[in-house]
């Protein structure tokens, strides 16, 4: 397998709502291939090949089809888990359907938990921390924190939306059964223009806390709702550091956002010679999809251990499979496909002195407040494996 | 649910209502009197915004108050000059098309000029923090105090809770600009006859130009003003809410206000956007569901109850597609919109 | 007169035995439907393939209203759409144990687009023009955000899958390979293109001429305007569901976007490319559809800026859509003077090509600047590559745009005097013909 | 074609106490009018009488305030235009109101259909519709536009539209046809040609016509009807209505009229 | 002379309708424009008002009118009254006079009272909407939207179309009224009644050229230009 070039189409949108995050994500995939191309453990070189989906799970099936036809056996793919599902299926149908042609899906950040159980595929392995773990990390800080009195879910109204709500009902009560859920709302996908009765309502309901999966411009304006309004609360977020939220944050945010990431902006190691890297690259973006890393360090070893770059033999040893990560050990678990890895909590401040990396150059940044082993956010799963043979 | 609440609500929904105004006022105008269905009206809107922070970059924000809309009327017009004249003879359905197209290329445009991300556009001090600011105490009632409130005058004393809402300062803004525009173009529909040339040329242009009119020249400057209204609309809602390519996606919204309101007719317009923005507002403060109500009235709702899926949803979340429930139901039982006059 | 010499003097209203153009046509297209595949065998083209086999039949479907009803929908994704879920659960079903053969499920689609329009079709066919524009508009939002409230049927933005290798085979088809699947597409695509061209043939496809020619008129001959466009609804509803079933089928996925305000517009904007007034324009017009979204979007980044800019100019220039030109070419073909401009249509492809390769040279290297700036200044582009950042492909792709435009202008000056001299001799022509 | 649905002796067309206001102002006061099968009537009166929007009460396109309407004896007041047409009332139209994208063919085909029994049906190709086509080929005939067959209606020349306007009203075969001023715009020699069109394609039906041309009215109308004020004031022979003195004050009284007339008498 | 054409050859799209049409109009002289139906009459009103593409020469008070937009001849004291009542039917009748004004015109010979004056009728429905005026009311109110805006020449396309007998004399009166207040009038007509009363010159039409001119005696004694251009 060694001097061979490994093809990893990446399908995610470039365009639309989130295609400022897709394109963050193709130079952060690239930006780290070239670091993984000088030297791996398998000695491969690895080359991203971007098609842009659109967000769409229709659009991305005709992605699959043309990275197919490219001779593609890697696919990645992240954004949108409605767009993740479709696809864990169709590469189980064509790997169903045209025996010896099989690819392999690395899911790099969609985060749905029933990908990894009742809709769980040998085909796919997910790289991020899925809704649940995120939650189990996230209500393990909460717990310690006794100014958490009164909760409000604030989600998205679509599949995401909907997961966060789900674990956070499912996992507070049993951490801090004396929190109180004073709300919950679903407010439509990235079209809610003003926030400020969504803000109006989280007052008038006496909360001092926010969990939200929200995303975009759907969690900066609420941000800026909140902030307009004289809303004193702190928000649990799960995607703060996205392209263009951080910027919209601002001064006015400090102190009150909480982000639960397998990673934050101040790494040191391997993730903060990246993240000063790209800045330097790219000196308007911030490296903060970590699975960019993950996915070469992966990859690599199991070839190396498959001596082999096909797929069938590479998913076999992906499986169960320990590397060195930039954010310490990290296990492919066996039974669900689903890494196993630290989570941090981190908060939105200005930078100091620890912790210097301003991002989206406004002068503020997430620094970390708590870090948990992988063991703390480790969720069973239901997943029944099917194994090919 | 306490006073300062509801007011804050009905405020909110008002201010909402005025930002609809603001752009489907603009868009009324060159619907109403050119019958073009623009559908880059938000496009300008966005275009207004972008276009204000470049120009607050280099000047302040007052220029750019005063010149982004001037510069997004000036596009306007020279889109019309240049393309929209080209397709008027064709009927509307090609112009309804071309300003589709129009609304991808500057969506592109905006984003190769001003990049795909959020900007930073940040509103000058003068509008920065609280317009006002409700303090409710219990047993005590509501008072309003200008600006911002003292944190001691919103600390909780022993058993009195306190409780302080601001109201930002961009949003009474946003409200002023808002009635300032329904007054200026009053004054222009009314005091002019402008209006009165575009209606008649859009049916016999021939006839207005015989009687003296320069109509290619109104058409223009009518295109132009509509989209200037848009970009003023842009520039305070750019500061108001974020400045990013995404702002012109609030499409269809305005198209519905200008139906349930009646085409071609401001007033309609104005009372339109209100409702709208009421509709969009009030009814997220409301958590209950049909199955609770079923439940109020004594029936037993479960998850197996027949159609407990529709049951289930609140009307919070059911609150953004009301204005489009209404939309359907005003054309079909009052086709000409609330305060509209023409049938068709 | 006596009727009998009527008749034989006007024999133009009866099917001649043997009407060769027309078979000619109709096998052509048959032809094409069936070697298409074999020509262009890789996965992606024979998605692709698919994907225009069901676009035509819906294009074709809202044609029905625009093109021969004159009603502007916003809202026609809601029938193809929910047309397209009611396959799925019917895959679905099958799979769980009924009994139909997957081969007749876009028939459900057919039937369930079909009842949803004659639900929805009697609200919105009360009016015409703007109102009924409006009405699609909204209920197509509705049912768009209808979609991502129930998730129970609409399974949210994720939507609902599918397998379509189920219940038993027949004949040996499982429909598991796509060429299998491209078959069924194109037998109902050939038999709804011929339904609905027989359709324009029938009583009340004339009737639906008049009916957005001069409704009022029509009252007055007896018709219901409003019976006549519900009913054209109610039809062109059945047709759009059989293309979202047979989508259903084809992607195995069916998600909210397939209701949504976006696949509406595109029907609206890629039949009107295509030519609303003509039969078959919108044939074309699902072919470029497809073209467009899947193609363009993975040759360049800036496809929305191409397409904006396509859709204005031929708005401007054409619009009567590519069939309208084709039709305009066919008549100076038909009067045998198509060969007097072929120069000159050598000319304005020339100068147009340059024209696009500069300016596609400029865009790509804006877009190169902004997106990937850090992969180096090399932007690859029709097989060479430029350098974004050097003086010389800028200078290089200005002066090929503004040498394109100066010729661009120069022969369409010279085009515009032929073709305008060609139409007048055809004018003279048809005058001469018609005094013999 | 459709038989007279008649019985005999009673009226093809007959308005009892006809009443329509728009908005305050009342513009038919109290019209009745009797209109024998077979019979040829015009109506005369000055401009704003009333005569178009009479037209427009008994062809269903206005909704009359009171009174009856009554076609062959039934009530088709508050009917829609498409029920009356069905009943075999036809009407033309003050200005031409064509299908202009077909064919002039098709403009009479179209006409025919519903008469003839086609409905909606969309399981019959029109090109199979033998007698339908033979008869709108006779229509083409009758009004001499069999050479335009195949003319898109909208390249017509102004006195061809006006034809094809007429045909597309008598094709249909109803018995009862209302022409709102039909020789409008046409010069005399166009006139006398049209009055006797007219004349050939109306034998044997119900003709209400509409026209400020003296020369027609008096040429073409068995009875003469005279509206003033939205109120019937005389409704008799030719010569009567002309002898009578409060139509000569109200309407005729003109040069121009009595020369017309005259013309058209001798 | 107040309008002159010389050689004026006119073409819808690449039709060519006018052949060389020469003509005269002096001030405060009423011209009859005559002859049959498609005989190029409205024709030649049009592209003198600049609203078919026209070459040649149109000359207003020494001006030429070729090449001008049609606002920019109505600005120069052209008025126009088309045949078919291209009244704006959206607005009301008092709307649609106010149209008539042209945009930065001083108090000109006509108001609404002479309007209102002249036809009663229209005073009454003044509030209307003007699509539903019956068709001779709506034939008045063109009338009068044209005076509206001042001109000094006004080409009268079929007036009397539709019209009651005696609104149509009434119309003879108010054109001698128009006469006597120095306006000229190029007027097109199919009745000969009215054209040969009020005229003082007439001028035949036939595919296209002005084949006949003289005074309505000459024509009236001219039965082969009568035969040949006129009747059957
Ligand atoms: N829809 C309407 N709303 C208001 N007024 C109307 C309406 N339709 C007609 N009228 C008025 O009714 C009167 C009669 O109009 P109608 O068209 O019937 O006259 P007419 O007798 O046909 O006259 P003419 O000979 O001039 O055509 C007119 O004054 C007209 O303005
Ligand atoms: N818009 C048009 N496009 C093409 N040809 C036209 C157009 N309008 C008129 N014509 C043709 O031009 C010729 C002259 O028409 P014009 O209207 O000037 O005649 P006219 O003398 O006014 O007759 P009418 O009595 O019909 O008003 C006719 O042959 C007519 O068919
Ligand atoms: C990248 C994220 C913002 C996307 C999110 N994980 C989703 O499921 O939609
Ligand atoms: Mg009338
Ligand atoms: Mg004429």
């Amino acid at each position: 397998q060694k001097g061979e070039t490994v093809k990893i189409a990446w399908i995610d949108p470039l365009t639309g709502l989130m295609g400022p995050v897709g394109n963050n994500q193709v130079k952060s995939f690239q930006f780290v291939a070239e670091r993984f191309n000088k030297n791996n453990s398998a000695g491969v070189k690895f080359e991203i090949i971007p098609i842009d989906n659109k967000l769409s799970p229709a659009e991305t099936l005709n992605a699959l089809k043309s990275a197919i036809d490219q001779g593609v056996r890697y696919v990645t793919q992240g954004n949108g888990s409605g767009a993740a599902a479709a696809l864990v299926e169709a590469v189980a149908k064509h790997n169903e359907r045209n025996p010896g042609k099989e690819v392999l899906y690395i899911n790099h950040s969609a985060v749905d938990p029933d990908l990894t159980n009742s809709k769980c595929n040998y085909w796919h392995f997910r790289l991020d921390a899925d809704t649940s773990m995120k939650m189990e990390a996230l209500t393990t800080f909460m717990k310690d924190r006794p100014e958490v009195k009164k909760v409000y879910l604030l989600n998205q109204n679509y599949a995401h939306g909907h997961q966060v709500a789900k674990y956070a009902k499912d996992i507070l009560p049993r951490k801090r059964p004396d929190v109180q859920f004073v709300g919950e709302d679903l407010h439509p996908l990235a079209s809610v223009r003003d926030f400020a009765p969504y803000v109006a309502k989280i007052k008038a309901s006496g909360a001092d806390t926010v969990i939200t999966g929200n995303w975009g411009s759907d969690l900066s304006l609420l941000v800026k709702a909140a902030n307009d309004a004289g809303l004193n609360v702190n928000f649990y977020t799960y995607y703060a550091g996205v392209t263009g939220t951080p910027t919209a944050l601002g001064p006015a945010a400090a102190g009150k956002v909480f982000q639960v990431s397998y990673m934050h902006s101040n790494m040191d190691g391997v993730a903060g010679e990246i993240i000063s890297g790209f800045k330097a690259k790219y000196p308007d973006a911030d490296w903060y999809t970590g699975s960019t890393y993950h996915i070469y360090a992966l990859l690599s070893d199991a070839m190396a251990k498959a001596k082999s770059t096909d797929p069938v033999k590479v998913a076999a040893a992906l499986e169960g499979l320990k590397t060195k990560s930039f954010n310490g050990e990290v296990e492919m678990r066996k039974t669900d496909h689903q890494l196993q890895q630290t989570l941090y909590i981190s908060t939105w401040q200005k930078v100091d002195a620890k912790n210097k990396y301003s991002v989206e150059n406004t002068g503020y940044t997430f620094a970390p407040v708590k870090t948990f082993e992988p063991y703390v956010s480790s969720t069973p799963t239901s997943c029944q494996m099917k194994r090919p043979g | 649910m306490q006073i300062d609440q509801i007011l804050i609500n009905l405020l909110n929904g008002l201010s909402s209502g005025l930002l609809l105004f603001m752009l489907s006022s603009g868009l009324t105008l060159i619907f109403s009197m050119m019958g073009v269905l623009n559908f880059a009206h938000a496009s300008f809107y966005m275009l207004g915004a972008f276009v204000a922070y470049t120009v607050t970059g280099w000047l302040n924000f007052t220029a750019a108050l005063i010149l982004a809309p001037l510069i997004v009327g000036a596009l306007g017009a020279l889109f019309e000059r240049g393309v929209l004249r080209k397709v008027h003879k064709y009927g509307h359905v090609p112009e309804l098309l071309v300003t589709f197209g129009l609304s991808y290329v500057a969506l592109e445009v905006v984003q190769l000029i001003w990049g795909r991300i959020p900007l930073n556009f940040e509103p000058p001090t003068w509008l920065q923090g609280p317009a006002f600011t409700l303090i409710q105490r219990t047993g005590q009632g509501l008072s309003v105090v200008a600006g911002l409130a003292s944190p001691e005058m919103c600390q909780s004393v022993g058993d009195m809770v306190v409780q302080c809402t601001r109201f930002p300062m961009t949003r009474a803004f946003m409200m002023m600009v808002a009635v300032g525009m329904l007054v200026a173009l009053w004054l222009f529909i009314t005091r002019t006859r402008i209006g009165l040339v575009i209606q008649a040329a859009l049916t016999h242009p021939e006839m207005v130009e015989s009687l003296g009119h320069n109509v290619p020249r109104v058409f223009m400057l009518v295109f132009g003003a509509g989209c200037a209204l848009a970009g003023l609309a842009g520039v305070i809602g750019g500061v108001t809410f974020v400045t990013e390519p995404n702002m012109s996606h609030i499409g269809p919204i305005i198209f519905a206000v200008i139906v349930i309101g009646g085409m071609g007719s401001l007033s309609g317009a104005f009372v339109g956007s209100l409702v709208v923005g009421m509709l969009q507002t009030l009814p997220l403060t409301v958590d209950s569901s049909l199955a609770d109500a079923l439940r109020s009235m004594g029936a037993v709702v479960t998850p197996d109850t027949v159609g407990y899926p529709i049951l289930r949803i609140t009307l919070s979340q059911v609150a953004p597609i009301l204005p489009y429930l209404l939309l359907v139901l005003i054309l079909i039982f009052r086709p000409k919109g609330l305060l509209g006059t023409r049938e068709e | 007169m006596s009727r009998n010499t009527l008749a034989e003097n006007r024999p133009a209203y009866h099917f001649k035995p043997w009407n060769v153009g027309r078979w000619i046509i109709w096998g052509g297209f048959a032809l094409v439907l069936l070697f298409a595949p074999l020509l262009w065998t890789s996965s992606l083209a024979q998605t692709m393939l698919s994907q225009m086999g069901i676009a035509i039949i819906v294009c074709l479907a809202y044609n029905m209203l625009l093109g021969q009803g004159g009603m502007l929908s916003f809202g026609h994704a809601v029938y193809s759409g929910l047309g397209a879920y009611l396959a799925i659960h019917a895959l679905n079903k099958i799979g769980g144990g009924w009994w139909l053969p997957v081969s007749l499920v876009p028939v459900v689609g057919g039937l369930a687009g079909m009842g949803f329009a004659i639900l929805l079709g009697y609200v919105s066919t009360k009016k015409a023009g703007t109102t009924f524009a409006m009405i699609t508009l909204g209920l197509g939002e509705l049912v768009f955000s209808m979609s991502l409230m129930l998730p129970e049927f609409f399974g949210g933005e994720g939507g609902i899958s599918s397998n379509r290798v189920v219940g038993e085979k027949v004949w040996g088809i499982s429909f598991g390979p796509q060429i299998q699947v491209y078959y069924l597409i194109a037998v109902y695509c050939f038999i709804c293109t011929a339904a609905m061209f027989a359709l324009t043939r029938t009583p009340l496809g004339r009737m639906l001429n008049a009916v957005r020619d001069n409704p009022e008129r029509v009252e007055f001959i007896g018709y219901s305007t409003r019976h006549v466009r519900y009913i054209a609804f109610i039809l062109s509803g059945f047709f759009a569901g059989i293309s979202g079933g047979l989508s259903a089928i084809n992607t195995e996925i069916v998600n909210a976007e397939v209701v949504g305000a976006a696949r509406s517009g595109a029907y609206l904007l890629f039949v009107f490319l295509g030519g609303a007034t003509f039969f078959f324009g919108p044939i074309i017009g699902a072919v470029l559809m497809v073209f467009a979204l899947v193609l363009l979007s993975e040759w360049t980044q800036a496809w929305q800026l191409y397409l904006g800019l396509t859709f204005v100019l031929m708005v401007m220039y054409a619009p009567g859509g590519f069939a309208g030109l084709i039709m305009m070419n066919l008549r100076v073909a038909s009067f045998g003077k198509l060969g007097k401009l072929w120069t000159a249509y050598l000319a304005l492809g020339g100068a147009g090509l340059a024209v696009l390769v500069g300016f596609s040279a400029m865009i790509e290297m804006v877009f190169h600047l902004q997106l990937n700036a850090a992969l180096g200044a090399e932007v690859p582009f029709m097989g060479a590559t430029l350098n974004a950042l050097g003086k010389d492909a800028w200078v290089g792709s200005v002066f090929v745009v503004l040498t394109g435009l100066g010729l661009f202008e120069v022969a369409r000056r010279q085009f515009n005097l032929q073709w305008g001299e060609i139409q007048e001799e055809i004018e003279k022509e048809i005058k001469r013909r018609e005094t013999l | 074609m459709r038989a007279p649905s008649s019985t005999p002796g009673s009226f093809a067309l007959e308005l009892r106490d006809v009443r329509k206001s728009f908005g305050r102002t009342e513009i038919i006061r109290g019209a009745s009018l009797q209109v024998k099968p077979g019979e040829r009537v015009a109506i005369i009166g000055p401009n704003g009488a009333g005569k178009s929007t009479l037209f427009n009460l008994m062809s269903g396109r206005f909704d009359i305030s009171s009174g009856e309407i009554l076609l062959h004896g039934r009530r088709i007041d508050g009917k829609k235009p498409f029920e009356i047409a069905r009943m075999g009332l036809a009407r033309s139209f003050q200005v031409s109101n064509l299908f202009t994208r077909l064919s002039v063919f098709e403009n009479i085909r179209c006409a025919l259909l519903w008469s003839m029994g086609q409905r909606y049906a969309f399981w019959r190709f029109l090109a199979d519709l033998k007698e339908v086509n033979e008869r709108a080929d006779e229509v083409l005939e009758m009004i001499r536009l069999d050479k335009r067959r195949d003319q898109m209606a909208m390249n017509l020349t102004y006195a061809e539209q006006r034809a094809l306007e007429i045909g597309i009203t008598i094709a249909g075969g109803s018995d009862v046809i209302l022409l709102d001023e039909p020789t409008a715009g046409m010069s005399k020699s166009e006139t006398k040609r049209f009055v006797q069109l007219i004349r050939e394609v109306t034998e044997g039906k119900t003709l209400l016509t509409v026209e400020h041309d003296m020369g027609v009215v008096f040429g073409l109308a068995d009875r003469i009807a005279v509206l003033v004020y939205g109120e019937v004031i005389a409704f008799d022979t030719p010569e009567a209505v002309r002898a009578n003195p409060r139509v000569q004050e109200a309407y005729l009284g003109s040069v121009l009229a009595e020369t017309q007339a005259a013309e058209a008498q001798a | 002379m107040t309008l002159k054409l010389e050689n004026v050859h006119a073409y819808y799209g690449k039709s060519h309708v006018l052949h060389g049409v020469g003509l005269t109009v002096g001030e405060g002289e009423i011209v009859s424009l005559l002859g049959r139906n498609g005989s190029g009459r409205s024709t030649t009103v049009k592209a003198i008002m600049g609203l078919v593409d026209a070459t040649g020469s149109i000359q207003f008070k020494g001006q030429e009118l070729v090449g001008q937009k049609a606002f920019e001849i109505a600005h120069r004291g052209v008025g126009y009254v088309p045949e078919n009542r291209d009244i704006f039917p959206k607005l009301t009748v008092h709307q649609n006079l106010l149209l008539g004004k042209k945009g930065g015109q001083k108090q000109g010979r006509w108001d609404f009272d002479d309007m209102y004056q002249l036809f009663p009728r229209l005073k009454e429905r003044q509030h209307t909407e003007a699509g539903v005026l019956s068709g001779g009311e709506q034939q008045m109110l063109t009338l009068c939207r044209t005076l509206m805006g001042d001109p000094d020449l006004i080409m009268i396309d079929e007036p009397t179309e539709g019209l009651a007998p005696k609104i149509v004399e009434l119309v003879a009166e108010y054109l001698r009224e128009l006469k006597r207040r120095g306006i000229s009038v190029l007027l097109v007509e199919q009745k000969l009644t009215i054209a040969l009363e009020v005229s003082e010159r007439c001028l035949v039409m036939g595919h296209g050229r002005i084949v006949f001119e003289g005074t309505p005696t000459a024509l009236k004694a001219d039965s082969y230009v009568r035969k040949e251009w006129l009747e059957v």
